[in-house]
């Protein structure tokens, strides 16, 4: 089983030199950590950054300065800044490569729900929808069920709806789960120490289990 | 050159009325018009609709305006953050629009660019989607969104002159970029209005022809939402 | 009678304090030299100036600073440099007050032809259908009547038209006349010496004249 | 950081094929590709369809790549001054679409926005309206435009980093900046390639994330199209 830190550590390898990538809040952000040496990618922050760096030093704290979880930052040489329409922009024309990002939610199909949940008060969407609607590639990261006991990769989502066909990957606390084009998790890896049985007591949408799923090395 | 400066945000303001629509640049509290949004609260307007990314914190930012009261709607893109947006939200006094972010950015620089309507991908199937026309091109499907009217665009840059050119400062940038393009009158603050000839034109970020009143603000601060540092070495 | 100068300076007083205007190639360009101190007037030329000034200095030309005529400029104090697609964006939007430009046909709905003589080898509208759809005010500067002795201002073009139900005065070597939107030219001025009799018998669309037309004083 | 730095023009040039649609920066000869243009005479890649807002004149700039014939199709707004130009349109060897100017330039700018269709005034009522949609948006008739799709944009810029980041210097912006955004692959020549981190993140016009290979370009001829001086007092 996955802790946070690993299953950030798990998604650091998808992550190829030369991407541009946007990390959401939370698990994604942690993926920064785990992007190994010699791998040059470069971090969007839809705020209006490229080339993002790590938090400030002590006192060289900015307020001019901050990312789309509202927190300091710094910028990497080579960096740029631009307004938050051409920073949706290069996400809409598809520049960006690769978007990390929770979920509440993911059906067999890719959709996905993370930004309101019926009832409690809704803070928005932020930048989700459009991250959503038109990254190439969509990695979710997320615990397999939710505080209740229940599965959150379902036949269909309950919770209204981020994206649509939109996920590509999943990784949670049990597994690596591929998100197939013609619907279905297909299993890709076990966690550390995970059965196959426990994977599948833990998925309510249609699981894809073929030959031997190997154990991530991690 | 033409002169766009203003005395100070009552001046800047002047025209501003009850239930209007205005733009007000930021995002989160960085690069909010701070002076701007003091001077409202003073002038007492009613019942604004406000086009903003965020609503502010409970003391800072338009949260000041929801304690006052002066906004009827909020249209943004994320809401959290804020004790009385909620009270006022859940009590059916606020009016709330959730607007994609990037839409939300989008739909200001098409007011600047004079593009009454654009399609995007962003809510497709979702409730966004409710209401809205859903265009297919090329196998895939777009909402079609409108561009802002808004009466006013109130935005903060670091650098101004009196021709009304704007320079923003590092991420202060955000939505203060597209929405001083947006309004039907745009009134600038600035950290620094500089002389004339001052401002290099290549690195304008927003020509003085969008500005309408500018002037230099005073006592910013800028306040962190989140403060994250890491040890010195 | 007016002279291609003349014609400029009367134009020049349609300037007014404040305003932001795009001056087309020919006679339009002249206007810039006649609008009168304190007037304080932006000129945009659409390659991407605000504030566009007069030539340089013999040797002090600069190949990457030109104005849509590609003619070697200066910029004044207080000047901004943009894009293309910005520059339309202000057009399009209605940030640019008034477009002075020529024609060969004007219609009495408002109509322009300026840009296509069919037979005649073609090089294009520029950016003149763009201009002549959004600006709010349009004056264009030209001859009453063609080389052919022909008159420009007709109940219909016959040339292919650049925008339609648009211009709303028009000044010529003989008068100033207001397009109504009702359709019509209203006689506003005669240019010096020049009658009643001689404005009719060149202007081949409807003409409205109404009680008695001053002479213009230039 | 991503390197994108390539060692010359025919390295940057690499997979443009013969029937390929290009975009090319500049406005009259003010801020064109020249090294880009050398490159792609020498490589003979035939029956481009090339999207510019002019033809260069008989000598220079595209004029060049007239006189070899490798253009199939011009897609510009403004063609005069170039006789070889005006031969082989008459002649029918030449196709050419005109394009409001305006429009030109959203087209390339809307590709890098990720928004593939949009509405215009301009053209509204003349041949340019010809096969296109017309829709009335409050009382105002719009033509719907579309985004272009280019494989290859080719731009020039000042300054550039090997981050891929731009910077233009003074009108020579014009339609580079807008391509550099709007093109698949997109090259950028630099009249400078400076040092990572020596531009200023605030300066930038066109981030990184649009250029795909950048290279330092020599001998840059700048040819004025019309010099207009007036006597040193």
């Amino acid at each position: 089983m996955l802790d946070k830190n690993g299953i950030a550590k798990r998604i650091a390898r998808e992550v190829k030199d030369g991407m541009y990538v946007n990390l959401g809040i939370g698990i994604p952000t942690l993926v920064a950590n785990y992007i190994p040496e010699g791998v040059n990618v470069v971090l969007q922050s839809e705020n209006g950054i490229l080339g993002m760096g790590p938090f400030p030093y002590e006192g060289e704290e900015d307020a001019d300065l901050i990312n789309a979880g509202k927190q300091t930052v710094t910028l990497l040489k080579g960096s740029s800044i631009f307004d938050s329409a051409m920073s949706f922009g290069m996400i809409r024309a598809q520049k960006v490569h690769l978007t990390i990002l929770g979920a509440m939610e993911v059906s067999e199909t890719g959709d996905i729900a993370n930004w309101k949940i019926p009832g409690k008060m809704v803070k928005g969407m932020g930048g989700a929808m459009d991250l959503v609607a038109s990254a190439k590639n969509i990695i979710v990261a997320m615990q397999h069920v939710n505080k209740a006991g229940e599965s959150k990769l379902l036949p269909k989502c309950d919770l209204p709806l981020t994206g649509i066909r939109c996920v590509k990957k999943i990784v949670t606390e049990l597994a690596v789960l591929d998100v197939l084009p013609e619907g279905g998790f297909r299993l890709v890896e076990r966690a550390p120490g995970v059965t196959v049985e426990q994977i599948k007591a833990a998925t309510a949408g249609k699981l894809i289990v073929e030959g031997d799923v190997p154990e991530m090395v991690i | 050159m033409i002169n766009k400066v203003v005395a100070n945000a009552d001046e800047a303001l002047k025209g501003i009325e009850d239930g209007m629509t205005i733009m007000v640049g930021g995002f989160g509290l960085c690069g909010i018009p701070e002076n701007s949004i003091s001077a409202l609260i003073k002038k007492g307007t009613k019942n604004l609709t406000c086009i903003s990314n965020n609503a502010g914190v409970d003391d800072f930012g338009l949260g000041l305006l929801l304690q006052t009261k002066q906004i009827k709607k909020m249209i943004s893109s994320y809401v959290g953050e804020n004790a009385e947006f909620e009270r006022q939200m859940l009590s059916g006094e606020l009016e709330v629009d959730l607007v994609p972010q990037g839409t939300l950015a989008t739909r200001c620089m098409m007011a600047g660019y004079g593009i009454p309507f654009f399609p995007t991908p962003a809510g497709v199937g979702t409730e966004v989607a409710i209401g809205k026309q859903v265009i297919n091109w090329k196998g895939r499907d777009y909402l079609m969104e409108e561009a802002f009217e808004a009466e006013f665009a109130i935005v903060k840059a670091w650098k101004g002159d009196s021709a009304g050119n704007l320079i923003f400062r590092s991420t202060a940038r955000n939505f203060n970029q597209p929405m001083s393009m947006g309004g039907k009158i745009t009134v600038a603050e600035v950290e620094e209005l500089v002389p004339l000839g001052e401002l290099v034109p290549d690195q304008i970020h927003t020509p003085g022809i969008y500005i309408h009143r500018i002037f230099q603000g005073s006592n910013y601060e800028k306040r962190i939402e989140q403060r994250t540092v890491r040890p010195k070495k």
